[in-house]
């Protein structure tokens, strides 16, 4: 019987063209996940996270980003993500795209760059951003994140339609050529909940998976691999003069290494939970945000034997922990930057600055790694407490290094952590967002950047 | 041929002799309609020691007023329901007679059972799946991992205090499989 | 019927004197769970854990030990631990009982504690071992951790019969009058799987709870009330000179904060899951060892859903994910001993030694009471993930405040650094398991404990 229900399904079609990648197109045909798509406008905020736009330097999430992206356009713009329905407006606003970006930003936002891709090839990754992927993709009547991104329009049937994800996931050795269902409601998440970097040769949208998906393989992988092909660092930390990688939002990863997703647990379980729409039928829920919004359905029918209100504060509790202990490790690299801008003001040898450079850039990866991902831990909470470990232990051997150069040079410790107790107070106290990187560096700390 | 097997077969000792007594008796009621009623219900399965937890559990939960066999026996033809039922009787009787120390510490449905369950939600439940794929998983019981047997890992018992003398009255010896 | 059958049971008796203290007076009335208790008597190895007897300091267990705990009997003789049945053997052979050893290290190992308590008063905690407290034991006719230990002989009730837990429970304000079935599943080990010292005045073992379980908190206890009640340390570290906390298996506390004991799983449903003894009767299994050897009945009654195989692969990856960030702890926590060794010998003022020994102090804690939990990680993953992060950084702090002042006095840290692998290597190179700890110390690195 199900090879006859199969041949039935390839036959029908929603009738919409296997183009079409408005959203609107799909609303007449599936009102009840068009309406469920239509709740990701609301805005509300969790303990740790949420959907209202607002800045991420913003004194109860991470208030010294400023400092620690120094240089990178994180530390200008950085903002609480929110539903996918503003991705397009959130892209199109932030202070992150200049007129030097590329078309890979794009890659995560809108429905028209499959097509796109298709068309301009290598074109589309390193074309400009301003002056010509956006005007294409509007001419084209894109649509924030929407169902041609994750479905077939005329089957309807899951598809990957970004080529990252499947190069990167086959090049760990994993076949893609008949992923399970359980595996597409993972997987077509993954396509853009993952960190990347741009290919240093054509731009392309690239992720770091060759050698597995836990922080260290991927770091493993940029010292390795992403050096061979010529991809460095995303930028020059204006602090310690540091080449840093920028880690991006790793939500895939983090959680396939989790105890959910050890256990086949998808992000469409939680974030997608059937839900009763219409007062009466059944959908999958299409509204992506916190869970924690919705424990009912998300939770609750795989932890019925649990009351949900002791569930709720036992996420709590792993989230405190978590962020306290990000909280630490951030301030740890803090000193870490600051200790190697001194160095390098005091004329240590360039052989041992690099030296505590590189202990820098891996604890900084340790910790951003963390930071980036958007669950305050809860999607792997031993493993993000191991990266924020490795983190710590890696700042602290640049500070002791430099420690040693710094004595050695007559530099006065005292008064070298008395000026970043200052700096880091001017950093919060200055109340303008867009102003807050400027006071990362003074006279006494002067910027790194190569101009 | 014939006459060896006979011979086996009446020198099995009393215990067999019981097993064997007993599914005669399971045949017999089978045959009979409200015999067959009957096997289908709560009551007969329950009526073995080693069915009481999962009998407790079910009966406080939304499916308690359906049958054990609406789930654990399959319904797409009679013989099949039947042909099961025998099996999996056996099985069950043979335990419960003779088999006693091979009764696993755990029981869990056999992988045979498993499909038939799973077979018997979808089912039922074709509304609901008709209208939501809702097949993302191998089974139905990975995501309604307490329909109907686990609503809790612990009775309520659990969270008042111990009734004094109990352990010493209990000694052990419980069948009860939680 | 309930209040019926309370009555009844309440007048049911074993016939056994209330006094018993033999487990073999058990044996006829409850033969199931004699043998069962019998089987404690097997021997055999789980990847990180396991019943043999065999050193702590063995290659593939922590090899560094002896320099960790130089200074205390720890560094002297330490070993896996194993079945109850063992605890009198084990208590009575092992080097760490010298003429000095009070009566206090019988309380969690024979079952005469109890009536010893209540006859002796103090006199049974300060009392001397050798020559008091275990000839008087033996002629009670004790047995190791026995019936009467968690039970009533004569209802079988469970109960405590160590009042340091109660004492502990209800200074951190837990209500004792009436505890649940199920707390006292877990009850009855917290009385001796439990981090405990002996009070400064009369030797009684106590449990620092008052402000929580959670290591921070219980290392404020040590930091505050004890240091008031005049407990200071277990010991000086014979390498840098730091009075230091020595922790003790918190497997209760580390579970009671872990994922199963907020959700109100207890140790027994893991370590006494229901058997069929006898092959028909159910009975709870008194085979106290690693649940790894009986997974079927120790975790497949909740995991009902999951293949046990890829539970029991996912168990190793914590705590492989947790051996590796312990070692990097410890190795930490040894280059700090050194560091600060070599301050002594350097001539650093008293303030700045005193200063690194108290991040020294506060960095063993937090591994210890890790490292002396008895999982590997699995009782409480991100928890003791958390406190193995603060170890290292408290380590690291000491590091590089000795540092600074050791490049003051003009040392060669280099050759600091390379004298460091040269006694962890000479060390580890000691077969002797007797003779390590003297490898720990040489004419570069000497003694530091007050003769
Ligand atoms: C591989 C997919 C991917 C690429 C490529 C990508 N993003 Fe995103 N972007 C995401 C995801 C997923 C989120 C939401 C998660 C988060 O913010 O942590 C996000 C969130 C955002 C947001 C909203 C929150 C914020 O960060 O302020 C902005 C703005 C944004 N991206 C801009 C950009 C820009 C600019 C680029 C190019 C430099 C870019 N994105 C490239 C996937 C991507
Ligand atoms: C980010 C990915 C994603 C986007 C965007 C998306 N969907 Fe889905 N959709 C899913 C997943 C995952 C499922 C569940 C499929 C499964 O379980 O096999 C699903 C299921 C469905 C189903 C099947 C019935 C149900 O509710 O489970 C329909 C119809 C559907 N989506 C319509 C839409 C429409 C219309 C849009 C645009 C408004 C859309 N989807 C956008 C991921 C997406
Ligand atoms: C095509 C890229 C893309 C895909 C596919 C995608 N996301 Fe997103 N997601 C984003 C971007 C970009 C944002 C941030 C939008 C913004 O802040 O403007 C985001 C935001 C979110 C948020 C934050 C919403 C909030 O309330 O803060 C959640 C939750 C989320 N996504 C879950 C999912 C899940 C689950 C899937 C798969 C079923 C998925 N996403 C698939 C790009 C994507
Ligand atoms: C077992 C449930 C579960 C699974 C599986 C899961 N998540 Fe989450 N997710 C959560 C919880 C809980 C939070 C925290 C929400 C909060 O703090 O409000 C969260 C947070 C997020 C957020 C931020 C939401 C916000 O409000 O800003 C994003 C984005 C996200 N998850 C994406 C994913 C993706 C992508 C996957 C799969 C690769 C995934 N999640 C798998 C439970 C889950
Ligand atoms: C599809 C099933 C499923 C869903 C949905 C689900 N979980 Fe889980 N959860 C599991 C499984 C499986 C485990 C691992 C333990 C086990 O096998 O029971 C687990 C473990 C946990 C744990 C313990 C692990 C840890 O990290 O401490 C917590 C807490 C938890 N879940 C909370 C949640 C919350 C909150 C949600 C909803 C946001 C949720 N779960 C949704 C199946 C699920
Ligand atoms: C609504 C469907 C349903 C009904 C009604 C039902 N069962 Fe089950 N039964 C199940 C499912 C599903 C499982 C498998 C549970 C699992 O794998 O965790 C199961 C498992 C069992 C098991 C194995 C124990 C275990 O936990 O795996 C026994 C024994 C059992 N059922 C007996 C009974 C008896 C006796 C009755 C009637 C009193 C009954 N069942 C009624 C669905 C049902
Ligand atoms: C004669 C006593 C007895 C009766 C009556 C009985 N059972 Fe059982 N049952 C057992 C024993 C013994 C076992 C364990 C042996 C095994 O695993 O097959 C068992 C195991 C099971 C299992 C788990 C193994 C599997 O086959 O999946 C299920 C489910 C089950 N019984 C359901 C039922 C249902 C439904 C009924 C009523 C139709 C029933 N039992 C009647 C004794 C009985
Ligand atoms: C013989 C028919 C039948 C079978 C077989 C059956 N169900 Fe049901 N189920 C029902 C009925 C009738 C209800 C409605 C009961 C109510 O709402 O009071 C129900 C309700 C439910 C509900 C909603 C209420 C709840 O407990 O959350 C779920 C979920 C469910 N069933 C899952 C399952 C699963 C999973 C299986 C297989 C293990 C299954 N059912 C097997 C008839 C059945
Ligand atoms: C991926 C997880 C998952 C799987 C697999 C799953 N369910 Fe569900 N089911 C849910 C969620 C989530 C709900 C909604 C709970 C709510 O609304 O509170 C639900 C609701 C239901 C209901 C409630 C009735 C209704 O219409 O509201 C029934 C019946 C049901 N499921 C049956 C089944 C059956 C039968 C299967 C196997 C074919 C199955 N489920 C597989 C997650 C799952
Ligand atoms: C509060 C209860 C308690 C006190 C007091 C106590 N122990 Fe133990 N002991 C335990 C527990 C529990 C174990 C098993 C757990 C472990 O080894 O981590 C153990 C294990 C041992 C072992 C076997 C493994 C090993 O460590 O080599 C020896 C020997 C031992 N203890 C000796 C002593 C000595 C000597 C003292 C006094 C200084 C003492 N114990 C005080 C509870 C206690
Ligand atoms: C370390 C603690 C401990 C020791 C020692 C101990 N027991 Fe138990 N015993 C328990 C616990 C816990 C239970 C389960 C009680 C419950 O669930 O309420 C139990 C249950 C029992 C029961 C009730 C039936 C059952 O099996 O659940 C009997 C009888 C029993 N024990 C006898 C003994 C005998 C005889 C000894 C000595 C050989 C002994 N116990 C030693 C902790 C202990
Ligand atoms: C009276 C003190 C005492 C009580 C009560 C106690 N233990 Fe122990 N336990 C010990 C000591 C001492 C050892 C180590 C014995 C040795 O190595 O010689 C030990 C060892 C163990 C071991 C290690 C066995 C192995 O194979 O390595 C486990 C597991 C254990 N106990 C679990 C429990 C559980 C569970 C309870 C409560 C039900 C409990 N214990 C109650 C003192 C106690
Ligand atoms: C959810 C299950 C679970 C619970 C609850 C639990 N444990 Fe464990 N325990 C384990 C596992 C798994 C191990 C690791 C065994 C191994 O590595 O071989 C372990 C190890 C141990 C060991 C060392 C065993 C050995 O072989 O040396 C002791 C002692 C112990 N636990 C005592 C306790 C105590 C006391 C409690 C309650 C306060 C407790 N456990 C609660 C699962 C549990
Ligand atoms: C009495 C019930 C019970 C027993 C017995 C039990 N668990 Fe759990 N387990 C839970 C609960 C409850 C959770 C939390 C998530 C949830 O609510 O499902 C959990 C969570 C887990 C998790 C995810 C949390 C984490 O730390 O990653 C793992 C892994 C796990 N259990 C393994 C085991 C193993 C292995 C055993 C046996 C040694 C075991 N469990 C015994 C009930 C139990
Ligand atoms: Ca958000
Ligand atoms: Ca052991």
């Amino acid at each position: 019987s199900s090879s006859g229900e199969k041949e039935t399904a390839a036959t029908a079609s929603t009738g919409l063209s296997a183009d079409e990648i408005s959203n609107e197109a799909f609303k007449d045909l599936f009102p009840l996940q068009y309406d469920s798509y239509k709740k990701n406008e609301k805005m509300e905020d969790t303990t740790y996270s949420g959907s209202v736009k607002r800045s991420k330097y913003d004194p109860d999430k991470e208030p010294y980003l400023p400092i620690l992206f120094n240089g990178y356009g994180f530390a200008t713009e950085y903002n609480e993500d929110r539903g996918h329905i503003y991705a397009l407006e959130d892209v199109r606003e932030i202070a992150r795209i200049t007129d030097k970006s590329i078309g890979s930003c794009l890659t995560c936002k809108s429905t028209a760059v499959p097509h796109m891709i298709e068309e301009m090839g290598d074109d589309y990754w390193g074309g400009n951003f301003n002056a010509d992927i956006w005007p294409k993709a509007e001419s084209m009547g894109h649509s924030p994140i929407g169902c041609s991104d994750c479905h077939d329009p005329q089957t309807m049937d899951l598809r990957i339609t970004r080529p990252s994800f499947t190069k990167a996931m086959e090049a760990q050795g994993i076949d893609m050529s008949s992923p399970t269902k359980n595996d597409m409601r993972n997987y077509v998440c993954g396509q853009c909940h993952v960190e990347y970097y741009f290919d240093a040769g054509n731009g392309e949208v690239t992720f770091p998976w060759d050698n597995g998906f836990k922080p260290e393989d991927m770091f493993e992988y940029y010292e390795t691999t992403a050096k061979e092909e010529g991809f460095n660092q995303d930028w020059i930390h204006n602090v310690s003069g540091t080449p840093i990688l920028k880690a991006q939002h790793p939500d895939f990863e983090t959680h396939i290494e989790g105890p959910h997703g050890k256990a086949g647990v998808t992000c469409s379980d939680c974030h997608m939970p059937y839900d009763r729409a219409d007062g009466k039928k059944k959908i999958s829920s299409h509204w992506w945000t916190s869970p924690l919004k919705t424990m009912e359905q998300s939770c609750a029918t795989c932890h019925s034997n649990r009351d949900l209100e002791e569930l709720e504060s036992r996420v709590d509790e792993i989230q405190h922990t978590h962020m306290k202990a990000l909280h630490k490790a951030e301030d740890i690299s803090i000193t870490s930057h600051y200790y190697i801008n001194k160095m390098i003001t005091s004329g240590v040898s360039e052989e041992r600055i690099k030296e505590a450079q590189q202990h820098v850039r891996k604890a900084q990866w340790f910790w951003d790694i963390v930071a980036a991902e958007s669950a305050a831990g809860f999607h792997n909470p031993q493993g993000a407490m191991d990266s924020l470990k490795v983190s710590s232990e890696e700042s602290f051997a640049a500070i002791k290094l430099a420690t040693e150069e710094l004595v050695k040079k007559g530099v006065d410790i005292k008064e070298l952590d008395e000026e970043i107790e200052k700096v880091k107070k001017a950093v919060s106290e200055e109340t303008d967002n867009f102003k807050k990187k400027e006071k990362a560096i003074n006279d006494y700390f002067p910027a790194q950047q190569p101009k | 041929m014939i006459k060896r097997a006979l011979k086996k077969f009446l020198s099995l000792d009393k215990r067999m002799l019981l097993f064997v007594g007993v599914l005669t008796g399971i045949i017999v009621s089978v045959v009979t309609v409200k015999g067959l009623a009957y096997t289908d219900s709560p009551e007969f399965c329950s009526s073995c020691h080693i069915m009481n937890n999962v009998h407790d559990s079910f009966a406080s939960s939304t499916h308690a007023e359906l049958s054990c066999s609406d789930c654990h026996l399959p319904h797409d033809t009679l013989v099949n329901k039947y042909t099961n039922k025998a099996k999996a009787g056996i099985g069950h009787v043979y335990f419960n007679t003779l088999g006693e120390s091979k009764i696993p510490k755990v029981l869990h449905a056999t992988e045979n059972s498993a499909e038939v369950i799973n077979q018997n939600c979808i089912d039922c439940h074709k509304s609901t799946l008709d209208n939501v794929a809702h097949d993302a998983k191998d089974s139905c019981s990975s995501c309604h991992q307490a329909v109907p047997h686990g609503s809790d890992f612990k009775t309520e018992d659990y969270f008042k205090p111990a009734k004094p003398g109990e352990l010493l009255e209990n000694k052990g010896g419980t069948l009860n499989n939680g």
